[in-house]
């Protein structure tokens, strides 16, 4: 219902056993999401994969994008690897049309993404 | 079915961040209304919000005493929409956003929301005052056709 | 969170009925901005759609040339929503729907939406215009009752 | 998506074999729905039980509740039990309002509603 954005971390394990983080969102993710999207990105340990689970968001505007992006910069500079899942149609057209998708996978499910790592 | 051809509705907002989503609520139900699919409702939702979030920031610069106009006009084949602000408006269009410039830091991570407006309706047209009081983008979304 | 407090919104609908709709859906997007939980977004879309209609209808006469204006203002603790025609508006509540009556066609099987407003939101108003140019109803939804 | 009311009408077996009409609605019920929701009371043959199923139906306004009251009325003229299942929480709270679960059960399914006739 409201505004804020929320984001819980969980660590699961990859088909191969390994650990992989997961950043679950939930909410909208707009320019008052930087705490809850970079914050928790800084929160994140190891040097392992890492999965963004927006299946629980509402709303994404382009400075919430942004975020992703900045994001995926941090991923990059520390060689990390990453993908995302549960976007709705419209949002994985919309992060395609950006050009995310070049740099982490969309997956339709926590499954798939995490298999693609 | 309702008729809705030749009907419009008007919206004002304040120049406050968030408040682009009753803008977005007040577009859904005129395409609803109009019977527009799922799929283009969501494409009219985020060009909708991202053209409000220009008018509060950059058109009205989160000024709380300026509103951000919204006007959904009718007609049989489509829905325009105006946003309004009261901003001098701009005057050339940014270079496509390049994800590759982004990522390696040669490009600002921001400056994605005219391009998404242009993706995701079928006409974008930004209109500029001279005496900078007046500017607003126009949208148009199509009926019969399918976003591709 | 969004600040929603001293905001105020503005739509404006053509005189046609299924209009009513698209302020449901600017009233639900400014509840839902305000944190209102999802029953009470529903109690306010029947009561903004059923004031909207009476002023379609009995203030506005079906004549699309007027428009009906619904105002939402937020505070810190609730909604108000007025809903303006250009009718003369009404002198005395009409009384309480009688099912049995209505069952056994002594009463009119209309005449639900003033009594169905009046039961889901917290507080109702019916404001006349001496000069009958000028007519609204007031709703108020707060944030921290629930409806009983 | 649009605020048609369609209606589609479906014979079922009661729990004691006998033969229930359902009247299924979708879309809207309003002022509109004038046809949809009498009309499609006229072809319902025989006089056995009858239910109305609402769970495809997104906004029903005071004029379409009206037009559900008038429903009442045909069935009650000519003796027969009905039912409604599929209201939202939300409708089910306005139709007991207006005082219509005095003379129709509102229930949550249509196996319910079947069985309470
Ligand atoms: N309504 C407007 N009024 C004035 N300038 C605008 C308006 N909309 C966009 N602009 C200008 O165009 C630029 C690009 O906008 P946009 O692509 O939406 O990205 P962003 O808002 O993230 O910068 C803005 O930074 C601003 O300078
Ligand atoms: N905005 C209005 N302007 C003028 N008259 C109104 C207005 N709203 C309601 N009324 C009067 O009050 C009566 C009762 O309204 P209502 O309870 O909503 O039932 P209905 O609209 O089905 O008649 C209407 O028939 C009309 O005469």
């Amino acid at each position: 219902m409201q505004a804020e954005t929320r984001t819980t971390i969980d660590r699961i394990s990859g088909t191969n056993g390994a650990a992989i983080s997961v950043l679950r969102f939930s909410g909208d993710i707009s320019s008052t999401s930087k705490d809850s999207v970079l914050g928790a990105w800084q929160t994140v340990t190891g040097d392992g994969p890492v999965l963004l689970d927006f299946s629980k968001v509402d709303y994404i505007n382009s400075s919430g994008i942004a975020l992703v992006i900045q994001l995926l910069m941090e991923a990059d500079k520390t060689g990390r690897k990453i993908a995302a899942f549960g976007l709705t149609p419209h949002f994985q057209k919309v992060f395609t049309m950006v050009g995310i998708g070049k740099y982490a996978g969309l997956h339709k499910d926590e499954a798939t993404a995490a298999a693609s790592l | 079915m309702v008729k809705t051809t030749g009907a419009s509705v008007e919206v004002r907002l304040p120049s406050r961040l968030g408040f682009e989503k009753v803008a977005m609520g007040t577009a859904a139900s005129v395409a609803q209304l109009m019977g527009f699919p799922p799929d283009r409702i969501e494409d009219l939702k985020t060009a909708v919000a991202e053209a409000c979030i220009n008018a509060i920031e950059h058109g009205n610069q989160l000024n709380e005493k300026l509103s951000v106009g919204v006007i959904l006009s009718a007609s049989d084949h489509e829905l325009e929409v105006k946003v309004v602000d009261n901003g001098a408006g701009i005057s050339k269009q940014p270079a496509k956003p390049d994800i590759d410039r982004k990522m390696h830091g040669e490009e600002d991570p921001r400056g994605m929301g005219m391009f998404l407006i242009q993706s995701l309706v079928d006409e974008a047209e930004w209109v500029h005052d001279s005496k900078g009081t007046n500017s607003y983008v126009r949208l148009v979304i199509r009926l019969d056709k399918e976003n591709e």
